[in-house]
């Protein structure tokens, strides 16, 4: 048996379909008004990725100031500038938007057998709200940047900030609109535009996910719109809602603020549970261990996920009790991902497995996020909060979370779903090299970070003392690594574009819809509307139906 | 292929000063230590065990080897097992911290008090006897001291790794911590908010030192005020005394021995005074007038400095207590006086340092 | 306006919620039970009710938001999940006022 | 939810075949189409209650610290024209909901008429609150860089006669807090206002012309909810801001 389940049709005779998304209009003004969430998925593909690659390089440049205890390389001005705008950037305009709007775009009108998302103008207007939620982050950054951190914090971003908080809250303020927009349109498609048959228990549970992470987009993303605008209107009237010397409480914007970036860490991770519960089903050829569990821990998280705000305040001097209750409910919320994780690893038991390279990244994610969860408990527990918060153990926390969990989740769904987006297979080899690559360099940046942060090396610091220098040299030496790491799958996707082998309908053999119709699809998806009849990852009905499959290849 | 010179004396110097927790320099900071190697095991126990799942299922079950996958629904057993039990410890660390998390921000009756303003960008310790420290802060060893923290602009964040302490100095509200140092020596002193530019600068160092050395540090840095008679002067040039001069029929209610009673306010609340509340009423006296008097303070609110107000909290806590009194004319024994500890220890010698 | 008659359909309200129309005489009465909330509230603010008031106050306005919402919105008539989502939508609302009240209720306790 | 929507769906080609012309390519049926929109509309809503939702948890917070300030700021609006605005508004949320029905009846006069009243209901409303914002101008009651509090400490002979005391200059300097809310709420809320204006105005245009009598009125539906919605809110605004404590 062979160690792949690759099953490309015949290269000599395959060809990429004529008639598919990509080719059915050609034009610019055909893709910028175009109304087909593919399209509308590969526009944000292309401006999450540009995104990126920026906040990467402003990533890139803090982790070469920190090689050095002084602050050498550049102003402690000019740092705070760049850590803001890497916040700024990886979070709005990159974490949030990353599967859900690229992936969760394409795939999950596929998936519940629907033709196109609910609302395909809104979709359309999602992502030129959030070009123009990024064209002024970068017009703030051009014209001076902002040093407030991406947290805004209060009187700080109000009264004591000379730089453009403005403007960024406002970019902030209109990308936080493209999300709500998304978020409403996938809970819309997936309660009203499921195909005959295809009920709730046979939704795939990437759709599960993206359905719980939206409920957080449209229920949190307005208390972070309602809170900009205060501060906006406090920098730039002088309103006194949070301001201390006109009886203001700053501590009120903190708990406006994290009412909604607290769950926003669920949004950016919730949809990449999705991936790695699709990528590890069809790797291991098994129906999810549990799937009504997985199903549900998500809807959990987000339930849970709005009532734990308050644990990024327990040295804030928050109430006693508060803490108390924060503390407690954050530990409840911790549950159902360790439920997920371990339903993940029963998911092999018994499979037949197989390592190409979406499953390798969803190894990497389950690792990785495995140790981000964990080291949140660190956090959620009130009394060891006390010693982590605020120092590079939180930073190294939300980066195996965020970096190591989302960012591992994306790669994977890429590449799990590039050969449906685009037709065609990328180079195996180098990929699964480049796996490999990033998940060492990962390591080697962020383990570090834990480290110094149990020393108590405090965040947003330009200068440190010089005895946390060594295990920053290792850090910045990993973020090397982790940056090819990234570099490469750019390059070999982009070369597979023109010369990847033809990827026909089903590499993966995977049992969603989506592997059922033709790639790249049609515009309208579906030739004719399915009708479902067979179970959520049934791969003893996909190999029944290996014969049927073949005459589909539009 | 050597090693490059630069790279190995790194590798020496971190092997050399390896160090994964900061040192314990204080009462508190085994304890926190405890339950963060008891987490840290948690987490590896459960790293390991995820680890060794996807390996040993990835090699057992890997398709050379099983050709076949074997469809299976599910096990309410198993998933109730893999809910309960991280539940449990969860529960365990909850509970664990939550004890922690109290044990630091209650402080001892005993704890010396320190007032600290943040600013941008420093960190401005004044002691009760008049001493001033800029970005530094000296202390005794096994004397549980108190902080009451404030900041003048934006929030900043105290912060010994070295005693597991941190708490946010806020603007316009103060906020207290304790720590009970245990070894002699110079601890790092973070700003751990992001507060602005200079923030990485905002740093600092805490000097543990024994009584002795702490009672001539003491005496070698003061600045000849007491913070409680620089209190004393303010209270007369802002005419406090006008009012609240404890006469039978004085407008303002008599400030001696208020510190630490109970007190009920117009509104029917009863409030505790403490530097909280102190601080409060002078900023904001309508919503704490104390009941059977006229709400016809003014506000000093932009007329005093957060020291100046450091300095008015620490003259009306003292006020008229006996010891107080006794010691009116005596410059640097203002300390409030130190009830003895069960162990007789830690406070007498606090009593000895603070008498010249 | 002949009209006056509430329209029924056969069909199941779950399936063709939307198809229900309102007559406009249940529109007319829900709008004088708005205005007599409003006299109401006016009234009631001129009454010493102590800690009452603002009590009052917010109820009556409830009470007018529901009729609002359940008549001019058409929740009554709306299916299932027309009124899950919008209980949801008051579920939040009401987490993020609570609990942020908690913080701020909480914080005195103990100082007195 | 069911699935029931979609039980009769076909092929393509059956649909196409008898494709009403508002029926959107990716919706099987009309009526899986209105079902959508109005669910999408109300989701919408719900980012909208958490949107005040904010300034609400803002407005309880410090009405419970500074009461004596948020009742002195109150005492200085008028309760006529907030009534009379509270008025308008139902008003118009009725003369909506009427709209909605005339939209769904096909009574074309109904619909230009009712939208119409709408119209110069909503415009009233946001007339009068002109009026009173011009007035908190004229009494330096903006909050920023010209408000006035010295006001709050000598009550005028007019204001004490109402009932209204003297604060403490502490207290007074507070009422900025509840003038930075009454703005923020009441701007947020007559922002909604406007977008709903502009809306109100092509949606009678389009009626003017003979639309919405095909029975596709999505659109008249769904504005409609957004309507009462900011009625909703100013239900609750009404109150909380004009009728602190008006008995003293």
């Amino acid at each position: 048996m062979s160690s792949t389940i690759l099953n490309l049709p015949d290269q000599s005779t395959a060809t990429v379909p004529k008639r598919n998304y990509l080719t059915n209009e050609n034009g610019l003004m055909s893709w910028l008004l175009t109304g087909d969430h593919k399209r509308i998925a590969i526009l944000y593909l292309i401006s999450i990725t540009f995104f990126f690659f920026i906040g990467g390089a402003l990533a890139g440049l803090i982790r070469l100031e920190l090689l050095t205890p002084q602050s050498d390389l550049m102003a402690s001005d000019t740092y705070n500038k760049i850590f803001t705008m890497h916040g700024v950037i990886m979070v709005f305009l990159f974490l949030v938007p990353s599967v859900p709007a690229t992936l969760g775009n394409f795939m999950i009108p596929i998936m519940v057998g629907a033709k196109d998302l609910a609302f395909p103008k809104i979709n359309l207007l999602s992502w030129y709200l959030y070009l123009v939620g990024g064209g002024m982050t970068l017009a703030a950054m051009i014209t001076g940047g902002v040093d407030t951190g991406w947290t805004f914090t209060t009187p700080m971003s109000t009264h004591f900030s000379n730089t453009n908080v403005v403007t960024t809250g406002l970019a902030v303020f209109v990308a936080g609109f493209s999300s709500i927009f998304t978020g409403l349109n996938f809970i819309v498609t997936i309660h009203r535009m499921r195909a005959p048959g295809m009920t709730w228990f046979k939704l795939p549970l990437f759709c599960w996910s993206h359905y719980a992470a939206s409920i957080l987009m449209v229920l949190g993303t307005p208390v972070l719109a309602i809170t900009l605008v205060l501060v906006v209107l406090e920098r730039t009237i002088g309103i006194g809602v949070f301001d201390p010397t006109k009886g203001g409480d700053p501590i009120l914007f903190q708990h406006l603020f994290w009412f909604y970036s607290h769950p926003a860490v669920y949004i950016m991770i919730l949809p990449g549970m999705g991936v790695i519960s699709e990528v590890i089903s069809t790797f291991a050829r098994k129906r999810v261990f549990g799937y009504t569990a997985v199903a549900f821990s998500s809807v959990a998280i987000a339930v849970f996920g709005f009532f734990v705000w308050a644990h990024h305040m327990f040295i804030m001097g928050v109430s006693n009790y508060a803490v108390l209750v924060f503390s407690l409910l954050t530990m409840l919320v911790a549950v159902p991902s360790a439920i997920k994780i371990f339903n993940w690893a029963f998911t092999l038991y018994k499979g037949s497995i197989t390592f190409e390279t979406p499953m390798l990244y969803a190894f990497g994610f389950m690792g990785l996020f495995t140790i981000g969860g964990l080291t949140g408990v660190f956090l959620g527990s009130a009394g060891t909060d006390i010693h982590l918060t605020e120092t590079y153990f939180i930073v190294a926390h939300f980066h195996f979370v965020m970096v190591g969990g989302m960012l591992m989740a994306f790669l994977s769904g890429v590449h799990f779903w590039w050969p449906k987006m685009t037709g065609r297979m990328y180079p195996e080899k180098i990929s699964q090299l480049a796996a490999v690559v990033t998940f060492i360099g990962f390591n080697f940046t962020f383990f570090p970070q834990f480290l110094v942060g149990m020393l108590g090396m405090p965040r947003r610091y330009a200068a440190y003392p010089q005895e946390f220098q060594v295990l920053n040299v290792f850090s910045t030496a990993g973020a090397s690594i982790l940056g090819v790491g990234y570099l490469l799958p750019i390059i070999y996707l982009l070369w597979s574009l023109k010369y990847g082998a033809i990827a026909g309908n089903n590499p993966w053999r995977a049992t969603g819809l989506e592997w059922q119709i033709q790639s790249p699809p049609l515009t309208e998806n579906f030739t004719t509307i399915p009708i479902v009849t067979q179970d959520v990852y049934d791969y003893e009905w996909l190999d029944a139906q290996k014969e049927h499959e073949v005459t589909h290849v539009g | 292929m050597g090693l490059s010179p630069v790279l190995w004396e790194f590798l020496v110097k971190w092997m050399v000063n390896f160090a994964i927790i900061p040192p314990e320099a204080s009462r508190i900071a085994s304890q926190v230590d405890a339950l963060l190697v008891f987490m840290t095991l948690v987490s590896l126990v459960g790293l390991v065990l995820v680890g060794l799942l996807v390996v040993g299922f990835s090699i057992l079950y890997r398709r050379e080897r099983n050709p076949v996958a074997t469809q299976i629904e599910g096990s309410t057993l198993l998933e109730a097992t893999w809910t309960i039990i991280p539940l449990g410890l969860f529960l365990v660390m909850f509970v664990w911290g939550s004890v922690l998390y109290f044990r630091i921000y209650t402080p001892p009756p005993n704890a010396m008090n320190i007032y600290v303003v943040g600013k941008q960008w420093m960190w401005k310790a004044e002691h009760p006897g008049g001493q001033h420290e800029i970005n530094s802060l000296h202390v005794p060893i096994n004397q549980p001291v108190q902080l009451t923290l404030i900041s003048q602009d934006v929030f900043h964040s105290f912060s010994i790794p070295a005693f597991r302490v941190k708490r946010e100095a806020i603007p316009g509200r103060y906020t207290t911590v304790w720590f009970e140092p245990t070894q002699i020596g110079t601890y790092h002193l973070f700003c751990t908010q992001y507060c602005g530019t200079s923030h990485s600068a905002m740093i600092g160092e805490v000097v543990v030192q024994s009584a002795e050395d702490y009672k001539k540090w003491l005496n070698s840095s003061t600045s000849g005020t007491s913070l409680a008679q620089n209190g004393e002067r303010l209270f007369s040039s802002l005419s406090c005394n006008a009012c609240h001069n404890g006469q039978p029929d004085s407008r303002g209610p008599s400030l001696a021995n208020v510190y630490g009673s109970k007190l009920t306010l117009t509104t029917g609340q009863p409030v505790l005074v403490d530097e909280a509340y102190l601080r409060q009423a002078i900023l904001n006296p309508s919503a704490h007038i104390t009941q059977g008097y006229a709400p016809i303070m003014p506000t000093y609110q932009g007329q005093i400095s957060e020291e100046g107000l450091i300095s008015l909290v620490e003259y009306i806590k003292n006020l008229n207590s006996n010891y107080r009194v006794q010691q009116t004319l005596n410059t640097t024994g203002l300390l409030p006086e130190q009830p003895v500890t069960p162990t007789g220890k830690a406070g007498s010698s606090a009593q000895g340092v603070a008498k010249p | 306006m002949a009209d006056l008659q509430t329209e029924h359909h056969e069909h199941e309200p779950e399936q063709h919620a939307e198809d229900h129309i309102v007559s406009p005489a249940v529109y007319a009465v829900i709008l004088g039970a708005l205005l007599i909330g409003t006299a109401i509230t006016i009234a009631a603010s001129y009454l010493e009710m102590g800690p009452w008031n603002p009590v009052v106050a917010i109820a009556i306005a409830c009470a007018k938001a529901t009729l609002v919402v359940l008549f001019f919105m058409h929740i009554k008539y709306s299916s299932k999940l027309m009124k899950l989502t919008v209980g949801a939508g008051v579920f939040t609302f009401l987490i993020l006022v609570g609990m942020s009240l908690s913080d701020y209720f909480s914080r005195a306790w103990g100082q007195w | 939810m069911s699935d029931s929507h979609a039980i009769a769906a076909a092929g393509e080609h059956e649909v196409h075949e008898e494709h009403p012309p508002y029926l959107r390519h990716h919706f099987v049926s009309m009526e899986q189409q209105t079902e959508t929109t109005s669910f999408g509309m109300w989701l919408f809503l719900l980012t909208e209650i958490m949107f005040f939702g904010g300034l609400f948890t803002a407005y309880l917070i410090y009405r419970n610290w500074y009461y004596p300030a948020f009742v002195a700021g109150s005492h200085q609006l008028d309760i006529f024209w907030g009534s009379l605005n509270t008025l308008l508004l139902i008003c118009s949320s009725f003369t909506m909901a009427m709209g909605v029905w005339s939209a769904e009846t096909k009574r074309h006069k109904g619909l230009v008429w009712s939208l119409i009243g709408t119209l110069i209901l909503g415009i009233g409303f946001l007339g009068i609150k002109t009026i009173e914002y011009t007035e908190k101008y004229e009494k330096h009651h903006i909050p920023g860089h010209n408000f006035d509090w010295k006001g709050f400490t000598n009550p005028t002979q007019e204001e004490i006669a109402k009932g209204d005391k003297p604060l403490a200059p502490d207290m007074a300097q507070k009422t900025e807090v509840y003038f930075s809310l009454y703005f923020a709420m009441t701007g947020m809320h007559a922002l909604h206002m406007i977008i709903g204006i502009a809306l109100l105005c092509g949606m009678l245009f389009k009626a003017l012309r003979g639309g919405y009598m095909d029975g596709h009125i999505a659109f008249v539906e769904n504005f409609g909810l957004y309507w009462h919605f900011v009625d909703i809110v100013w239900i609750f605004l009404f109150p909380l801001l004009y009728l602190i404590s008006r008995h003293q």
